[in-house]
């Protein structure tokens, strides 16, 4: 196991060149937007944590698919590998997204839709981590982490539209028109590298999570002779 | 080494089979094939693997290592159908604690999909012992009532293969024999039967064949009347 | 979005990014240590 | 004695010819069919009701007293009390479902009775259906309870509501579609949880950030029976009370044999 490069390790160097080229990019390059100023360049962190917090969680459903259709170890390690990255970044996600609550509306937290999805998000997927931890059989933990995050993940658009309709009157986001070019640079180049970094999380969990079962796994004893009787 | 059968012929076969739950293999290497319309017992102490066996046999477990068909059919993969077939009698009794005994047997007879009328209800409880309507709800059933009332269980699933799981554990004399009579008659009907036990005489004279296991291994094989008369070494 | 109401700018970017990075290094530290903390019982 | 030498009826004549799976193609349903084992269950979770209605005396009870709780946190204005009402009636209902829920699979891993119905077998989509009606009729018996009490505690007069036809029925339609919303995830959930080391953290913990959509669905629905459907909104909350109901009814129907049996 040690000794041998592994190739996520070449993905994280990349992520990491990435990240500090787009913050570069976005903290000293990039102009202030004409309206917030300086505070919108939380949004080239923002909202690559976003969209890579949305894409582990969808990892995890569709490995939940597959752990449940094939019943492997490697599924369930790909399911813990997103899970709990996406559980990481949705919850750095709302940090961030408070940050920017308090310089733009002035209060820590507003039941704006986005954030309010992303905080009950936050809470079904830490909760089937606590569910995994509280199982004993490996497969049961397996199935029942993958039902899980099935219906987690279901229930993450219905929780989107019943905010949304709850909070009706409130405002609209900003829309794509207002970002210009000189913003989306930062933006992309942040977007990959927090792909890659999720790539070397899911995958290094995912390899954790095997060694561990490795190590439960217990040999077969050995075979012990037969004693055959014929006759009465 | 087990005789070659025909596979038509054999009703359960395990091949290598093992399970491991956390770190302890309760069950390894076991090699195991049961012709249709035989008997075969199997001993061994507390913790030996017998009930971890059977329940293999039935798929309420994924084999770890090996595999176990029923009929040549692998009994976790194509659980449903296997267990249209086959019919266990499990150290838990899978009753409903706050149903009584008829209410209990009128549930199975439903969902087995022969319902039966209120007097071949009575007569299957009279057979049992348990038709008084005064007994109540299983909740107050003693351990022995309580087996009684899951051997009709087995009786209502009227199956090829039947495993029993300590069929003579907690009952009287009189429970005793009737469990004999009602095992004679189901190997005179041709039925396949898998028994562990820890009433080896009273077993082995019911069964053709036996296995020893230990440790979750087979360390003996042979017929049934041998494995009475053989000592159990002890541990 | 009301003009005016935005406070602390630089401030309220260097918070978020480093709660960011704060948060990543503390999680890979974390798969570190574990993954340590298994190497050691396999040996 | 007496049991062996009765008169019995030899097993070989009362038997029909046995079962084999090799009579029937592979994977066809043979036997009862799924519909007669979803009536079988049904009629089993209806008598197991009925056997403890004390219990879910008890939860209505408790139900209750959380209600008697919240009218004392409650703001003391007439008016600010009507707007807190639907929320606190839709809280009462989802405490006393998880109550309601984990109890329900109590009984059946008592005696490992659900092993003894997968062993038949009974289709894991038919348990399942049965049991998630059980939990919705449950929660539906808490209204005629609690409902009642909320309105006095928090003197609300239905009659006197605007834009609102038939105030009580309405709000039973309310209560009856997030009773099934509750019940469909919750009823997945408890057996997921009900034979866990520290199931009364886990069940919560997993469902009330499920069900979040009803309870913003339902209180808003509540609050409009309440106080007044100007907009004519109320249909549209119903809708997404049922949407609710029936994508996780459908999940939970075909994810519960996963839940229940090792994969």
């Amino acid at each position: 196991m040690r000794g041998k490069f592994q190739w996520e390790h070449a993905v994280l160097l990349l992520a990491l060149v990435l990240l500090t080229v787009g913050t570069y990019i976005g903290l000293a390059v990039a102009p202030p937007e004409r309206h917030m100023g300086d505070v919108q360049r939380i949004m080239y962190v923002h909202v690559p944590t976003a969209w890579i917090a949305m894409l582990s969680l969808t990892v995890a459903f569709v490995a939940a698919i597959g752990s449940l259709w094939s019943g492997k170890h490697k599924w369930d390690a790909a399911v813990v590998g997103s899970t709990e990255t996406g559980v990481v970044l949705t919850g750095l996600l709302l940090s961030q997204g408070m940050i920017w609550a308090r310089a733009t509306w002035g209060v820590w937290w507003d039941w704006d839709v986005r954030l309010t999805t992303s905080l009950v998000m936050f809470i079904l997927f830490a909760g089937v981590l606590a569910l995994r931890a509280s199982v004993d059989s490996a497969e049961r933990r397996a199935s029942w982490s993958a039902v899980a995050i099935i219906v987690a993940y279901a229930d993450v658009p219905l929780v989107y539209f019943c905010v949304r309709w709850w909070r009706s009157l409130h405002q609209v986001q900003s829309t794509p028109e207002t970002v210009d070019a000189a913003m989306m640079l930062p933006l992309r180049i942040n977007a990959f590298g927090m792909l890659f970094l999720a790539t070397w999380f899911i995958v290094r969990r995912a390899r954790l999570e095997l060694a561990q079962r490795q190590v439960e796994e217990t040999t077969l004893p050995e075979r012990r002779s037969v004693e055959e009787v014929q006759h009465a | 080494m087990e005789p070659k059968l025909e596979s038509s012929a054999v009703a359960i076969r395990g091949r290598g089979l093992g399970r491991r739950f956390g770190r302890r293999w309760a069950l390894a290497h076991v090699d195991l094939e049961v012709a249709r319309g035989e008997a075969v017992l199997i001993a061994g102490s507390n913790g030996s693997g017998k009930s971890t066996l059977l329940q293999l046999v039935a798929g309420l477990y994924q084999p770890t290592h090996g595999s176990v068909e029923v009929l040549g059919r692998p009994s976790h993969e194509q659980r449903r159908t296997v267990r249209r077939s086959l019919s266990l009698l499990a150290h838990d009794s899978y009753l409903y604690a706050s149903l009584n005994a008829r209410e209990t047997v009128k549930l199975w007879a439903g969902l087995v999909g022969r319902p039966r009328s209120d007097a071949e209800l009575a007569a299957l409880l009279e057979e049992v012992d348990l038709a008084d309507p005064s007994l109540g709800a299983v909740a107050g059933f003693s351990a022995g009532m309580r087996k009684r009332l899951s051997l009709l269980r087995v009786r209502l699933e009227e199956p090829q293969i039947v495993l029993l799981d300590e069929p003579f554990s907690a009952l009287d004399s009189a429970g005793r024999l009737m469990v004999e009579s009602w095992i004679r008659e189901l190997r005179a009907a041709g039925r396949t039967l898998l028994i562990a036990s820890h009433s080896i005489e009273r077993s082995a004279r019911l069964c053709d064949r036996g296995v020893v296991l230990d440790q979750g291994q087979i360390i003996w094989r042979g017929p049934a009347s041998a494995l009475a008369k053989r000592k159990m070494e002890p541990r | 979005m009301p003009d005016g109401v935005i406070v602390d700018g630089w401030a309220s970017v260097i918070a978020a990014y480093s709660v960011t990075t704060v948060g990543l290094i503390i999680y890979a530290a974390s798969l570190w240590q574990r993954r340590r903390r298994l190497e050691r019982k396999q040996s | 004695m007496s049991l062996a030498s009765r008169e019995l009826p030899s097993v070989a004549a009362t038997m029909a010819p046995p079962r084999s799976p090799a009579d029937t193609p592979a994977g066809a349903i043979s036997g009862p069919s799924w519909l007669n084992n979803l009536r079988a269950m049904l009629a089993k979770e209806l008598l197991l009701e009925w056997r403890n209605l004390s219990r879910l005396g008890s939860v209505a009870l408790f139900g209750a007293v959380t209600l008697v709780l919240f009218s004392f946190v409650a703001p003391p204005q007439a008016g600010a009390r009507r707007m807190a009402t639907a929320g606190f009636l839709v809280l009462a209902l989802l405490l006393s479902s998880t109550l309601s829920l984990s109890e329900s699979f109590r009984k059946e891993t008592h005696h490992r009775a659900l092993t003894g119905l997968l062993l038949v077998p009974v289709a894991p989509s038919a348990i399942f259906i049965a049991k998630a009606f059980a939990n919705f009729f449950q929660l539906v018996l808490l209204a005629p309870v609690l409902i009642p009490v909320a309105l006095v505690l928090f003197s609300v007069d239905l009659t006197a509501t605007s834009g609102v036809s038939y105030p009580l029925l309405q709000l039973l339609a309310v209560w009856a579609l997030a009773s099934a919303g509750l019940a469909a995830p919750g009823t997945l959930y408890a057996a997921m949880t009900s034979d866990l080391r520290g199931r009364d953290v886990v069940l919560p913990l997993l469902f009330f950030p499920l069900v979040v959509p009803v309870l913003l669905a339902a209180v808003k629905a509540t609050a409009l029976v309440l106080s007044g459907d100007a907009m004519g909104q109320l249909g549209s909350w119903n809708l997404l009370l049922l949407i609710f109901a029936v994508v996780h009814g459908t999940l939970g129907t075909v994810l519960f044999g996963y839940a229940v049996e090792e994969s």
